[in-house]
């Protein structure tokens, strides 16, 4: 009998293969909607299923959060697409046989990332990872100009080198694991690793933990190791910005967060938290002032993932279940919101032909709808009410001033001065006599428009349900 | 528990308002002010009802924070404060009513209107940190869009942003103060935090969080500098209620910490409310006077009155920690009675300089003048307001004065050296900030509204819509009944004094119904009626006598002007001159402001000029330079955008080796 | 299996040697020279431990390892080279000495990293973690210290190799086939990059004007 | 019951009489004694009546750009400052409004006078008028600091702030915390001289431009509206005179129970000792100048010095450190 989490790996790759043989955009889209429909639908079921914890597989409370997340963008992205990359081929931005392409590539991202997901080996979950990578790394040279393909491969050689780092800390863990566990299989899977972190030797779950930390750190965008995000973000076509920022970001972390499990299995070991404390407030801070620089509206909000990564990573760091659980909860939120702006921007540069945001201005008056929008899903990044991303700012903010009053003064530090330079920027486009072309927006609005439903949703309610499941989480972080 | 519906269904009606004006376009939009009038009366009504009762109503709801809840509470305090928001928006509301249909109305106000009403209502109600920050963020967003609504004014661009960054500052803050007040077991709601004692050290840090987050938004210097931008910005009647209410919330918000929340204070917790406030009282004022623009004096004035009432706060927290509660009760009275005070007459001066702006479309006061003889009402109602603010009897600015002092002159009896030292300047204080008071709004009436009008638009100004006279008139009438009337206004103040400080002010001991008693009849009594009732006395047998001595009547001809009338408006004093005297005095010493006279020689054509230098150092030092270091550094870490890709292979280099050798030398 | 573990031990100290060789190297065409050393001594130190281990399936990862890196790519980088013309000299960003000062800082770190593992856990693979890591981080240094695009992948390459050497290590580690075919692919994706985009002198020079101008927010 | 409430009404009509008769007066011995001092003939003593009857009498001329704020002013400040005066123990402490308004309100009721009066001074829109109100607001913000240190003093000393207590505590212990009333005597005076307009912050009888204050706001008025105002400045001066009296020399006034021949006593006591100060502030005139405007800062800068002081002193002596 197949399992749900069968379906949700195989199902985007078989759609994978049948995209490349499918020509014509239309339908490629269309199937492409569909299938990231049953995906989600797919991860759903496996909400309701059975847990699982196999050689290969495992499927926890942990993970399904971050499966869920992921099938969920990936289909409100899918919707997006549709509408968004036939505007780019219209206006002859691509040619559309790239589009069969790109379809079959989002697939096969989807796919790897979920892989990566449910994999219970870190070998797998380490392959899994790097074939998301890659793929990113091609669809972000998809427009063959000459910044897209410089990104690209700044991408791809600072990923690589993250990638062979990331592999160099997996084989530790196997030799920290393989006394225990003894060889082979076992000491690669994540369920036992865990249980006999305690009997591995601290000094090579050090050494493993600095590896993953540069290796799967670089995919964080954790700073200094960050310098492929903003251009790949910028450079690439907006719903693989929207997958980058809402997913790929999240499957590194949550590779970062098991393996974070397994080191803070063993008390002799170096303590994991303050290193994240430390690198995740670098970020955010960092982050934080780069926004004031910023010409380019996409590498803005690419910086502001850098900045909320380093938030969550901080959270974390800091542990404890309303830490833990205020870091799930604002990456979930993260992901929702950020994927939501980047579609508005997309709307955004379509309206106004241009990403330059001084080129973008008095939106409000010549886009309201597109405007308002845009400007609520802003202030929701934020951490304005009333959204979620203020329901998990105001849980980190209040446990770190109750448990460390002066360490909770630098998050606060950073987002203020991450908030002062987005509300900067938003008032630049939204507000002002506007300049320049205003396009009919023809892309669909509905993905947006979810997006901001579900982050307004939560910051009012949390249903019981999910509360449990995001608290069960957290506990299983510890 | 049927008050609770009651006041749900009036928040619900505000928020459907909003959602309604936000598809609506045009004169449709004009339904917004009615609807919050009706609204903001039925809350109000509930509140009062609540605050006489002095019971407290509360609910939990199953949304907001997780294993939380949404808890709301309507207590005494809360009530007393709803009363005073309510007021204000009705008013407001009121104005709104009188708003030309064709042209004022805009899609950017008239939505967030109501939702800006409903925000802070939301505050006084909110039972749980959460529920707390979440309506005053709302509260703050409402309005920073409310000030942006010009959004075309690259200044009120500025000052939008200005406003919202120093409101996030403040929310932070609260954010701390609440994370403190919680614990690290994460109890928001307000019940456990009040069984719930942190150390001392963490109090005195949750309490200068609060003061922060509340001092930010309410505009204690040096928090202040966002106001006098923003609150003109917005249109007239929202910048009343910004003025005359919002920072009110801001006050409950630190009563509501001080007084409820955070447990018996210790006696040096006075302390920075009392300094802040002294300071920001005095130099708030010094603001205003050296100010030209009308609504910007006003919002400066409001920086004064927020300094006065944390200083009654402070005294408040002094005599509390040292059990005098007869003490506390009427510093307390007195901040709460200048909370009511200062909503009305503050909401009734911007509802004027709105009217006045209406009228002539100017608010710079050296281009007004005379017109009281074009806008008689309004000009009759702001003066009213003007008088009010200036703490001059028997009007209710006064009221609210009086007890302050009464507080200030019991000081002494404090057991810390300290805070006798303080009493003698806090009292020197206050009495410049009163005088300065009378000086700043005789400046502004004087210039704006009499003399002879300075530019054509004033010369043919014309008064404004029925709506917006009642609006002011209301305002102006609660202005002298709170002033005659200020016993009954202690009567219904007892619950929540009772509430805060465990006793109220002595209530029917004096010599009529009517006399406001501190500490007790024999020691300070001040019985408004009595002395009005002398004064109209007085003054009508002065009149009828004299007009029965004089048999001529009077007759009207040009000014003597001591023998050289000049016919020209220009020569009149104006707003500038009238400061000059006090920049002088106290500018050197505040804003270091330099004049430099240029006389040309005898026979030179060129007239004489006189520049005046004024440097703010608060803004140069809190705002100037961190904004610039914030831009330098950010510049500076740009570089790191730019780097070569092997750079940034060094840089991750860099890390990796540095992680490995802390690994090497940690065991 | 003593003896077995010291032939092992030796084959990994002489790639480190090689790694030296490299940051020490100045011309380009004698760097893939060194690499294809190196690339022919991992061969064999994954074949012995095929043998010594008795996992046939090793003998694949040898093979790759020596066709593929000790062969083919130095060969096709050699013509790349010469038709680029940069054969000569390679313009370094910190002199010989200075690199190799650094590189042996960066060994005794790792064997002061690896000191600290406790005896008796994953006994054999001790001395064998200490040298990849070493050899790992001296390919990574050479990715950093020179400018020349040829030599930057021949880093990276090196320390590929050292991964492997460690994965190889690891006794009884699954997947350590199918990770070196992954990490071929990689490795031939970056050469045919090089090709493709004919990157002359280094790494961010795609041959493309515009980008050295560009490179990010510039606009 | 009601005959006495009877008696304590006339008691209180009687001081309101008295202080609005005996005003003129007050002000004609000051000038008098200028004038005897100064070796001239000098005014009649009652001139001051017949000056005010005069004023009363003929019509009044009121600029154009007049308003009604300036047709009403006179009335209202006449009326405040008269209250005022009236509120203040003259011949006897405990009359039956003294606790309507203690010395805050006392001297809030002035303030309010002062700023309708300058609010009448910019009404016509003259150059003057700005100048006499505009350093009369200032005036004010540097006299009423002072101002409230003196009546701090006085709380800290009598533990009241109602005049009529004040005043009874001073005539039960005349000699209590001496130094500190010393010293808030030479402040209150110094207050009296800004608040009245006297020289050396203003000269009455200047019509210099440049140096006038009080003389500069009221330059508009004529006729009856500007008796009213002279009226109320003389009865300004006779409050301050009855509050230093009641103050710092209480003997001789009729404490709150007494019957018709204390007040008599009382009342001839008050009138000599108003007189008196008269005369000393006539003398006072003479011995000194007119200051610059911008000199004044230093001038009432004493008074606070003198005024904090006091308080430290009684601070010292209430031994309140405990």
């Amino acid at each position: 009998m197949i399992h749900a989490y069968q379906l949700v790996v195989v199902l985007p790759y078989v759609a994978a293969v049948l995209l490349m043989a499918i020509p014509g955009y239309r339908v490629g889209a269309t199937l492409n909607v569909i299938v990231s429909a049953l995906t989600l639908g797919v991860g759903l079921w496996l909400v309701a299923a059975e847990r699982i914890v196999g050689d290969y597989a495992i499927v926890d409370e942990f993970n399904i959060v971050f499966i869920v997340i992921n099938t969920l963008v990936g289909f409100t992205t899918a919707l997006f697409s549709a509408s968004y990359i036939g505007h780019e081929i219209e206006i002859g931005r691509l040619p559309s046989g790239f589009l069969r392409f790109y379809h079959a590539m989002f697939q096969a991202m989807m796919g790897s990332m979920n892989l990566a997901l449910v994999a219970n080996n870190i070998g797998v979950m380490w392959v899994g990872l790097e074939l998301a990578t890659l793929i990113t790394v091609v669809m972000v040279g998809l427009y063959r100009t000459p910044q897209s393909i410089e990104a690209a491969w700044k991408y791809f050689i600072l990923a690589s080198v993250g990638i062979s780092l990331a592999f160099f800390g997996t084989i530790l863990i196997y030799l920290a694991g393989q006394p225990a566990l003894g060889e082979g299989v076992p000491a690669m899977t994540w369920s036992l690793l865990q249980g006999a972190a305690a009997s591995m030797d601290p000094a090579i779950l050090d050494l493993a933990f600095i590896f993953l930390l540069i290796g799967y750190g670089t995919k964080v965008g954790l700073a200094p190791l960050h310098a492929w995000l903003p251009d790949a973000h910028a450079e690439g076509p907006t719903p693989v910005s929207a997958v980058l920022s809402g997913l790929l970001l999240n499957v590194a972390l949550y590779a970062l967060l098991r393996f974070k499990m397994v080191v803070a299995g063993q008390p002799a070991a170096l303590d994991p938290g303050p290193i994240m404390v430390v690198m995740g407030l670098v970020s955010l801070i960092f982050a934080a002032f780069m926004l004031y620089q910023r010409r380019d509206i996409k590498r803005l909000f690419a910086y502001s993932s850098i900045e909320h990564m380093g938030l969550i990573v901080f959270a974390f760091g800091m542990g404890g279940p309303l830490a833990n659980f205020a870091g799930l909860l604002h990456m979930a939120m993260h992901s929702l919101t950020k994927s939501g702006i980047f579609f508005a921007v997309g709307h955004i540069a379509q309206a106004k032909g241009t990403q330059r945001i001084a080129e973008i201005k008095g939106l409000s008056a010549t886009h309201p709808r597109l405007a308002v929008a845009f400007a609520l899903a802003v202030l929701a990044i934020c951490g304005m009410p009333p959204f979620g991303v203020f329901a998990s700012e105001f849980l980190i903010l209040t446990t770190t001033f109750a448990r460390e009053p002066w360490l909770a003064l630098l998050p606060a530090f950073g987002l203020l001065v991450g908030f002062g330079a987005l509300l900067l920027r938003l008032q630049d486009t939204i507000f002002g006599e506007p300049t320049g072309p205003a396009h009919r927006v023809d892309a669909s609005s509905v993905p947006m428009v979810l997006h901001l439903l579900l982050v307004f949703t939560a910051g009012i309610f949390l249903p019981p349900a999910l509360v449990a499941w995001f608290q069960r989480a957290a506990e299983l972080l510890g | 528990m049927p008050e609770l519906y009651v006041l749900g269904v009036a928040l619900g009606a505000l928020a459907v308002a909003a959602i309604l004006a936000a598809v609506t376009r045009g004169p449709a939009l004009a339904f917004v002010y009615p609807l919050s009038a009706l609204a903001a009366t039925v809350i109000g009504i509930v509140d009062l009802g609540a605050l006489l009762r002095g019971g407290e109503l509360a609910a939990v709801l199953p949304i907001g924070l997780p294993a939380i809840g949404l808890h709301l509470r309507l207590d005494t305090l809360s009530a007393f404060f709803g009363i005073v928001i309510n007021g204000g928006v009705l008013a407001a509301s009121v104005y709104g009513m009188g708003l030309d249909r064709t042209h004022e109305l805009t899609p950017r106000v008239e939505p967030l209107f109501p939702l800006f009403a409903a925000a802070m209502n939301l505050v006084l109600i909110a039972d749980d940190a959460y529920a707390f920050l979440f309506s005053w963020e709302l509260m703050s967003l409402a309005s920073w869009a409310l000030v942006a609504a010009r959004h075309t004014d690259p200044e009120s661009r500025r000052a939008a942003h200005l406003y919202l960054v120093m409101a996030a500052i403040g929310t932070a803050a609260l954010l701390f103060a609440f994370g403190g007040l919680a614990g690290p077991t994460g109890g928001y709601a307000f019940d456990t935090i009040r069984h719930h004692r942190p150390a001392p050290l963490i109090a005195a840090l949750i309490l200068a969080a609060a003061l922060v987050g509340c001092g930010s938004k309410g505009g204690l210097i040096p928090l202040h500098a966002w106001l006098p931008l923003a609150h003109p910005a917005a249109p007239s009647h929202v910048s009343a209620l910004m003025s005359g209410v919002m920072t009110k919330v801001a006050i409950y918000g630190f009563v509501r910490i001080a007084f409820d929340l955070l447990g018996p204070p210790a006696w040096w917790w006075a302390l920075p409310p009392i300094i802040l406030g002294v300071v920001t009282a005095v130099l708030g004022l010094l603001y205003a006077v050296l100010d030209r623009d009308l609504k910007r004096v006003l919002a400066y004035s409001t920086i004064e009155n927020v300094g006065v009432i944390f200083v009654a706060l402070g005294l408040a927290l002094a005599f509390r920690a040292n059990g005098q509660n007869e003490g506390a009760a009427v510093a307390m009275a007195a901040a709460l009675l200048h909370v009511l005070n200062h909503s009305w007459f503050k909401s009734l001066l911007f509802l004027g300089a709105g009217a006045v702006l209406h009228a002539t479309g100017r608010r710079d006061l050296d281009g007004l003048g005379g017109l009281i003889h074009r806008m008689p009402r309004t000009a009759a109602f702001f003066l009213v307001g003007a008088l009010a603010i200036s703490a001059l009897p028997p009007l209710n600015g006064f009221v609210s004065e009086w007890l302050l002092f009464q507080a200030v002159i019991a000081a002494p009896e404090l057991p810390q050296a300290a805070l006798h030292f303080a009493s003698p300047a806090i009292g020197a204080m206050l009495a410049l900030a009163a005088a300065l008071a009378a000086a700043c709004f005789v400046r502004v009436y004087g210039t704006a509204f009499l003399g002879r009008p300075r530019s054509v638009e004033a010369a043919n100004a014309h008064d404004v819509p029925l709506a917006q006279q009642i609006a002011m008139g209301g305002l102006a009438f609660l202005c002298i009944l709170g002033g005659l009337l200020g016993s009954v206004l202690a009567v219904a103040l007892a619950p929540v004094l009772g509430d805060l400080v465990s006793t109220g002010l002595p209530i029917g001991e004096g010599p009529t119904p009517f006399s406001l008693i501190a500490f007790d009849p024999a020691r300070s009594v001040y019985d408004a009626p009595v002395i009005a009732l002398f004064v109209a006395i007085a003054s009508l047998t002065t009149l009828v006598v004299v007009h029965r001595i004089s048999e001529r009547r009077s007759r009207r001809g040009p000014a003597w002007d001591c023998g050289f009338p000049d016919p020209s408006p220009v020569t009149q004093y104006t707003a500038s001159s009238f400061a000059q005297p006090l920049r002088r005095v106290y500018g050197t010493l505040a804003f270091a402001s330099r004049e430099t006279v240029e006389m040309p020689p005898p026979g030179d054509q060129r007239p004489a000029r006189l520049s005046v230098v004024v440097v703010d150092h608060l803004w140069r030092v809190f705002y100037a330079t961190p904004g610039r270091a914030v831009l330098n550094l950010s510049s500076r870490l740009n570089v790191l955008q730019f780097l070569t890709i092997r750079r940034y292979l060094v840089l991750m280099f860099a890390a990796l080796v540095l992680l490995l050798a802390l690994a090497a030398v940690t065991t | 299996m003593t003896q077995a573990y010291e032939i092992s031990h030796l084959l990994a100290g002489a790639m480190l040697l090689t790694s030296f060789a490299l940051l020490y190297q100045e011309r380009v065409a004698a760097v893939l020279n060194a690499f294809a050393a190196q690339s022919v001594l991992l061969a064999l130190a994954v074949a012995w431990a095929a043998v010594s281990d008795d996992r046939p399936d090793l003998f694949i990862t040898a093979a790759i390892a020596l066709t593929l890196k000790g062969i083919v790519i130095p060969v096709a980088l050699h013509r790349t080279v010469a038709r680029l013309g940069i054969h000569r000299e390679v313009e370094k960003v910190v002199g010989v000495g200075v690199a190799l000062i650094v590189g042996l800082a960066l060994t005794g770190l790792a064997e002061a990293l690896v000191v600290k593992v406790a005896r008796g856990t994953a006994s054999h693979a001790r001395e064998e973690l200490a040298l990849a890591l070493a050899i790992v981080l001296l390919g990574f240094l050479m990715m950093i210290v020179r400018r020349n695009a040829v030599t930057q992948v021949v880093g990276f390459m090196s320390m590929e190799n050292g991964l492997i050497l460690a994965a190889t290590g690891a006794r009884g580690m699954p997947l350590v086939v199918e990770v070196s075919v992954a990490f071929s692919v990689l490795i031939a994706l970056f050469v045919f990059a090089v090709f493709v985009f004919r990157i002359r002198e280094r790494f961010d020079t795609v041959d493309i004007e515009a980008l050295d101008r560009m490179r990010g927010d510039r606009r | 019951m009601t005959a006495d409430f009877f008696v304590q009404l006339l008691a209180q009509g009687a001081q309101m009489t008295f202080v609005l008769l005996i005003a003129p007066l007050a002000v004609g011995v000051v000038r008098r004694v200028k004038a005897l001092l100064m070796r001239r003939q000098g005014a009649p003593l009652l001139q001051a009546y017949l000056d005010l009857a005069k004023l009363v009498r003929k019509e009044s001329v009121i600029a154009e750009s007049a308003s009604w704020l300036f047709r009403s002013a006179p009335y209202l400040i006449f009326a405040l400052t008269w209250v005022a005066a009236a509120l203040v123990p003259s011949f006897a402490s405990g009359l039956m409004f003294n606790w309507a308004a203690d010395v805050v309100a006392l001297v809030a009721l002035l303030g309010a006078a002062r700023a309708l009066l300058a609010l009448a001074g910019m009404d016509v829109g003259t150059s003057f008028g700005g100048i006499g109100s505009s350093r009369e607001m200032m005036i004010a913000t540097l006299a009423e600091p002072a101002m409230m240190l003196i009546v701090l003093t006085l709380a800290i000393a009598a533990g009241t702030t109602r005049l009529a207590g004040v005043a009874d505590f001073f005539i039960a212990e005349p000699f209590a915390v001496r130094v500190s009333m010393a010293l808030s005597l030479i402040a209150l005076v110094i207050v009296a001289l800004a608040e009245n307009a006297r020289i050396p912050v203003d000269n009455p009888v200047t019509h210099l431009e440049l140096t006038m204050v009080h003389e500069a706001m009221v330059l508009e008025y004529s006729g009856r509206h500007l008796a009213l105002i002279e009226a109320a400045s003389h009865l300004k001066l006779v409050l301050y005179l009855s509050l230093l009296v009641c103050l710092f020399a209480p003997f001789g006034m009729a404490p709150a129970d007494a019957g018709l021949a204390g007040w008599l006593i009382g009342l001839a006591a008050w009138i000599i000792k108003i007189l008196a100060c008269a005369a000393l502030l006539g003398v006072w005139e003479v011995s000194i100048a007119k200051m610059r405007v911008f000199r004044l800062p230093d001038f009432l800068g004493v008074a606070f010095v003198f005024g904090f002081l006091a308080i430290l002193l009684a601070f010292l002596t209430r031994g309140v450190f405990a």
